[in-house]
């Protein structure tokens, strides 16, 4: 393991534990107020945990007495402001860590300038931090914390700020470079999981509520977060002979899932394109469940409804045929071969 | 915002008020400038007292200065960053200098670093003489003039806070990295004019100078004190001096001033 | 201005026998002293110190003149004085039984009150009695002080009371508030009527007699260079010293 | 960050020097305390003129520093929020009690606000009469207390920018509003520190009074005055009071650290 | 018109002109150092035009020789940073507004609870800002900002550090409360724009480089930026009998656009979803283009493979067994009915 971490602090209300291995991308999910900055401050060095241990590459980074200063720790962290030093140069802002870490101001320079031309920012060297959009800067930090060439990269939502034309370049050179190196990165883009993360953690409430390959997370959600970002609505229920009965009470049958114990807690998930939305119950055998519609959306060209857990995505000339609004109700029909069954503990 | 709309950044009534409290400051030197015996006026400065007084006053606020920065910095540095118990207790004790008459401050001195001082025994030791020579007026003047720098500079470092300080770290600085490349440069605005008034203060000393280092012509005779002799027996000398001193402050703060612009970034802009 | 162009290193100050640039001539008494003077006495030092290197070729004086008790305070602590001319007796008296007098001190002078007005005198003070009168705003020394405690002698032997605006702790800082236009009147020194030239006008009276302040002289017990300490003293209270004083105002001892 | 890590945040070299620092200016405290006469402690400091001279000290020094705020927060506005010609020579200016020997200081108000003042017939004409007055001693410790104030503020508020000054504006808030509801509670910590080191200053304030303002028991004589005179007649006196004059400042100092403490609020933290 | 706005600042080549009715909601979209927070700040008053013209209901925001102080503009400016007050609670931030223009403590209170409970903070109000993680501090600000009731609403990015779990919330809270104001709203979402806004303008280089009705400048994109924030592909070119040449020189064959004129300039848009890839020319008489894959970018159960402007949608498994890598050629294919074809200027 390369890094094993476990800490608490009460008044956060944050108590997490996990491993990375050495070269492992971890992408961290959760709501706002989840801790997910918490988390990366706490192992980069700037918050110091009531009680815990955790170790990098064999070194400790804190434990019960010891707390390695930030600077000894060989870790990067690019928060969610760019901080980029008001008084440097945007140059001199990237050749910092290099700087920092013995190498001439020559040397500094030139891996500065790679590191520039990396993130697409080559002509704004001799910029000051106060002349750069929000964007700008965002892309001049991540150069600044990749130049500091750190065992493990902390990346606390570095795309935040950056426009849609950026974002694609700047990810598939985090792609390229996390390749090779072991980063947490904080997210609220399941895009960024999915391109740059091996694993996934979510966390909500300080705690640890899901946690695996980021492909099983996010296809097989386990909380309503993590299936909202994976575009999926998901429902909880027991297992039974034909599918699931939900925590409602719904009987639904689904194809698939014979490996479950009947009994056992499992989870649905399903598409919201994979609901047809009708006024009056549908005939036929399908699965259907009547429900209040709490929020109607437009998404282009289409109108996304919500209700409660559940969304459909229909037509906006299906939407006015209907008369949906928020507070109306409506039938949420699906094919038992567009769900999918699943246990609800990993 | 670098570029501010034109409108006015400050009410209207804060203007007025504080035309008023500049006119105090401004009137008494300007009744200064009315009172000096302009026919005279070359003469009176250019005495040979009055150069040696003025050189001396330079040198020594300038040494004082220095030693300023050196201590005032750590100490600023020491108040704003850590923690401990007594710390408060410490930088009231900081403020002290500022608020002794200088003659008590004097006193205070002499009680210290005197032949008959507290330190009498580890000084005799190492055969050193401090009071009533050029050293002494460089301690006395640096006794008062450090609470200038270091309470400058604390308020400063607190209002920077810590978290470019946090980002430097995680890039690998370590502490003394940090110091001189990032926390230094963001308060050197608040150095420079710490070290300013530090200067100013320097050059002002006069009742801790008088008691702890005497005034022989030279050596211990700075400018105030030389204006202080003065004045019992040429009134127009002294008045002279005076402006003389007033001055070089000017100059100084001036010149430091530019400096400190020079070297302002803008703190960061809405966008 | 005093000292001519010998200005003392710092290490003179510590040693004053010291040779400096100035004393290369190899004439006996030579060397460097530095004589501790109460500020009354700055004008005729100063003249004293520059007729004193003539007459003795080789010898630099150089002064510090402050208030005597500031000069003793500075004694007390280690000051490298050789010779100190006091304003009163009070203060010689500190040094002498601290032991830091070589011998006997000697009085040189002696100095009596008169009044001070601005000038041409606004308020029309003609009389010691004319400061009772609370319309003349009236500066005198804290009693605490040479001046202060001659200003209460001369009250008590004339019965009269000053009700001052202010009590000074210093004979400058009564000169000043006169010379400024401040106060109506102000009691100092002859001398110091003297020495303020045309700043202010003197008004003397007859009562003055009743508080004669008496100048005390010593070569200091710490001094390096007793002969010439003792040849100043000398100088000070022989008939070249004498007449000098007197021409500014000072009383015979 | 609030919960920051344990590890010392300054290099342990910059501990060093701050500690000889703090011993250069803590060491003379030692020394005076040293040589008081314990014995005669409480007489000596109980005396009638010592008693009024601390209250008048206390008084005056108050309305002062009232003073320096009502002038010295427009002043530093004006001085950090503006731009006009002139106004780096009006920083200077407002400098210049700093670096004035406080006798010249006293000199230059005499020379203002005396009977044959500047100002005499305009005060003439309102039958105003300031000179020996506790008015006098009160100008005089604004006069060389302003600066404190002013130059504190103007430095906090030139770091804490105009970004939420900007923000206010944008949500309807005048120029008056944003001055009384954002600009002055961001820089309460400096406008607090700035009040107790005018106040300190004030305390201390002795040449300018003892020229301008004269020297009568209950009038015009504080502390530092009752001081300087007693060293004459009583130095046991002079060193007693001297310690009851520090230890004033430090109970107003520390008072005033624990206000500007609690006012204090955290400039932000990195997430 | 309830807004005309025109105004020029060399120093950031900004050169920008547009008007705005009451009751309006405007997208302003476009990528990193387009322009867009100086628009607003231009407008806000915080920053003063080198040239240039507004005015707000009637009344000059500025002009040759004028500028109203931005305090008595009537506009509320929401910026990137949520730039809370430190020294305030949360709830005195939100009142700060309705303080400033004269309510009473107690009404400016229940005004500020009434839009902590609009944007789900009700909870938060008597917290410093320093306490509260980068989304629960926007979202804090975006109440700070309604509770002053401007008449004209500016959003710099109101989204940008908010989770998809509280985005859905606010956003139908703002389209609830927009619905009756006039407001600019900066974003780099294209959800964002199509929900709340009316209409678009894009910038680019501090120049408006399309501006139209929501629907029709995102579902006939002029340009790249706008194709990609729309999830679209554009071509450009020229309107031949068939279909379009394109300015590469491929002959398309295109069903629609009949309107158009021959030899007319003209746009192309398709969805990634609905292009076909594969290793050598595909068989039929479909259109096909020999394109160079610049850029691989996993995104879930699909692979999103980029040729220059172009995008295609596969499955892992086709991208496996076609084998392509940034840097290999392949045919990008669609069927003339899948594509858009509309004029190239509005
Ligand atoms: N300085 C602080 N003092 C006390 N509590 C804090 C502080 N900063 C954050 N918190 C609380 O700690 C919890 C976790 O905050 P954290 O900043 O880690 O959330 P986050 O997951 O990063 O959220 P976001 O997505 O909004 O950035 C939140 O409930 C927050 O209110
Ligand atoms: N203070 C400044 N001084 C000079 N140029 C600036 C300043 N701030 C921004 N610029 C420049 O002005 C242009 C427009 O910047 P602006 O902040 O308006 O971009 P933006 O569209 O808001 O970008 P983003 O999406 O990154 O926030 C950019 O080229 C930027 O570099
Ligand atoms: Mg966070
Ligand atoms: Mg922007």
């Amino acid at each position: 393991m390369t890094l094993t971490f476990s800490a608490a602090l009460p008044q956060r209300r944050f108590d997490v534990s996990f491993t990375l291995r050495h070269g492992e991308t971890l992408a961290v999910l959760g709501p706002n107020g989840a801790g997910k900055s918490t988390l990366v401050n706490l192992i980069a060095g700037l918050l110091a945990p009531a009680s815990g241990h955790a170790e990098l590459e064999g070194e400790v980074l804190f434990g019960p007495g010891v707390s390695t200063p930030p600077h000894a720790r060989n870790v990067a962290l690019l928060a969610q402001d760019a901080l980029l030093f008001p008084h440097l140069s945007v140059l001199e802002n990237v050749a910092f860590g290099p700087r920092s870490s013995g190498a001439s101001r020559r040397t500094a320079r030139s891996t500065a300038r790679t590191w520039l031309a990396e993130v697409g920012a080559a002509g704004f060297e001799h910029r000051r931090p106060g002349e750069l959009s929000g964007g700008e800067a965002q892309r001049i930090a991540v150069a600044r914390a990749l130049a500091a060439e750190p065992r493990l990269l902390l990346l606390d939502e570095p795309m935040a700020a950056l426009d849609v034309a950026v974002a694609p370049a700047l990810r598939s050179m985090l792609r390229r470079v996390l390749a090779h190196r072991t980063a947490i990165i904080v997210t609220h883009d399941v895009l960024d999981a999915f391109s740059l993360a091996d694993r996934v953690i979510v966390l909500d409430g300080g705690r640890i509520v899901d946690d695996g390959p980021t492909r099983s997370v996010l296809e097989q959600p386990r909380d309503p977060f993590t299936a909202g970002i994976a575009g999926l609505s998901v429902l909880h229920g027991i297992r039974t002979a034909e599918g699931l009965r939900t925590t409602d009470g719904d009987e639904l049958r689904i194809a698939g899932g014979e490996d479950l114990e009947p009994g056992s807690a499992c989870t649905l998930a399903i598409r919201p394109s994979s609901i047809r939305v009708s006024a009056s119950r549908p005939a036929g055998a399908g699965n259907a469940l009547r429900v209040g519609i709490s929020d109607v959306e437009p998404r282009g060209d289409l109108v996304r409804l919500r209700a409660g857990a559940l969304a459909a995505d229909v037509t906006p000339a299906t939407a006015a045929d209907l008369d949906l609004g928020a507070g109306s109700t409506a039938w949420f029909a699906f094919r038992a071969e567009d769900a999918v069954l699943y246990s609800a503990t990993r | 915002m670098k570029h501010s709309p034109g409108h006015a950044r400050v009410p209207l009534w804060v203007l007025a008020i504080a035309t008023v409290g500049a006119l105090f400051v401004v009137l008494p030197l300007v009744a200064i400038v009315v009172r000096v015996n302009w026919g005279q006026f070359i003469p009176l400065i250019t005495s040979e007292s009055s150069v040696d007084a003025l050189l001396l006053s330079l040198r020594t606020s300038a040494v004082a200065t220095v030693l300023c920065v050196v201590f005032g910095v750590p100490m600023a540095l020491v108040l704003a960053r850590t923690a401990f118990p007594g710390q408060r207790i410490l930088r009231a004790l900081v403020l002290l200098p500022l608020v002794l008459p200088p003659v008590v401050g004097g006193i205070a001195l002499l009680y210290t670093f005197g032949r008959q001082g507290l330190l009498k025994e580890p000084m005799n030791l190492f055969g050193i003489q401090i009071a009533f020579s050029t050293t002494a007026v460089i301690l006395a003047q640096t006794f008062v003039a450090l609470p200038f720098l270091v309470l400058s500079l604390e308020g400063a470092l607190r209002t920077v806070g810590t978290r470019y300080e946090a980002v430097a770290a995680t890039l690998g600085a370590g502490p003394t990295t940090v110091l001189r490349r990032v926390t230094l440069p963001l308060v050197l605005p608040a150095l420079v004019s710490g070290a300013v008034l530090s200067f100013a203060r320097a050059l002002g000393e006069f009742g801790a100078t008088l008691t702890f280092a005497g005034s022989l012509q030279g050596v211990t005779r700075t400018l105030p004190l030389e204006i202080y002799l003065q004045r019992e027996s040429d009134p127009d000398a002294a008045v002279a001096l005076a402006l003389v001193l007033v001055a070089v402050a000017i100059l100084v703060v001036g010149l430091a001033n530019q400096a400190g612009v020079r070297g302002r970034f803008s703190a960061g802009s809405l966008s | 201005s005093a000292g001519g162009s010998s200005a003392p290193g710092p290490q003179a100050s510590g040693a004053t026998s010291a040779s400096t640039p100035t004393a290369s001539r190899a004439t006996a008494p030579e060397g460097t002293i530095t004589v501790f003077a109460a500020a009354s006495l700055k004008a005729t030092f100063t003249q004293l110190g520059t007729e004193f290197e003539t007459a003795n070729p080789g010898t630099t004086v150089t002064f510090s003149f402050a208030g005597s008790s500031d000069l003793v305070t500075q004694i007390t602590g280690g000051a490298p004085a050789d010779v100190f001319a006091s304003a009163d007796t009070k203060n010689m008296t500190k040094l002498t039984d601290a032991r830091l007098v070589s011998g006997t001190p000697v009085n040189f002078a002696t100095n009596v009150l008169e009044i001070a007005t601005p000038p041409g005198n606004p308020a029309g003070v003609t009389s010691f009695a004319d400061l009772a009168n609370p319309g003349v705003k009236t500066v005198i020394c804290a009693p605490v002080v040479p001046c202060g405690a001659a200003t209460v002698t001369i009250e008590t032997a004339t019965g009269v009371t000053i009700p001052a605006v202010s009590e000074e702790s210093a004979v400058t800082d009564v000169l000043g508030k006169v010379s400024s236009g401040e106060a109506d009147a102000g009691l100092v020194y002859v001398t110091d009527v003297q020495g303020a030239g045309d700043a202010v006008q003197g008004v003397p009276f007859d009562e003055s007699g009743t508080a004669v302040n008496t100048y005390p002289i010593a070569a200091l017990s710490a001094t390096k260079s007793a002969g010439l300490a003792q040849a100043f003293v000398d100088y000070v209270t022989g008939t070249e010293g004498q007449a000098v004083l007197s021409a500014a105002g000072f009383g015979a001892p």
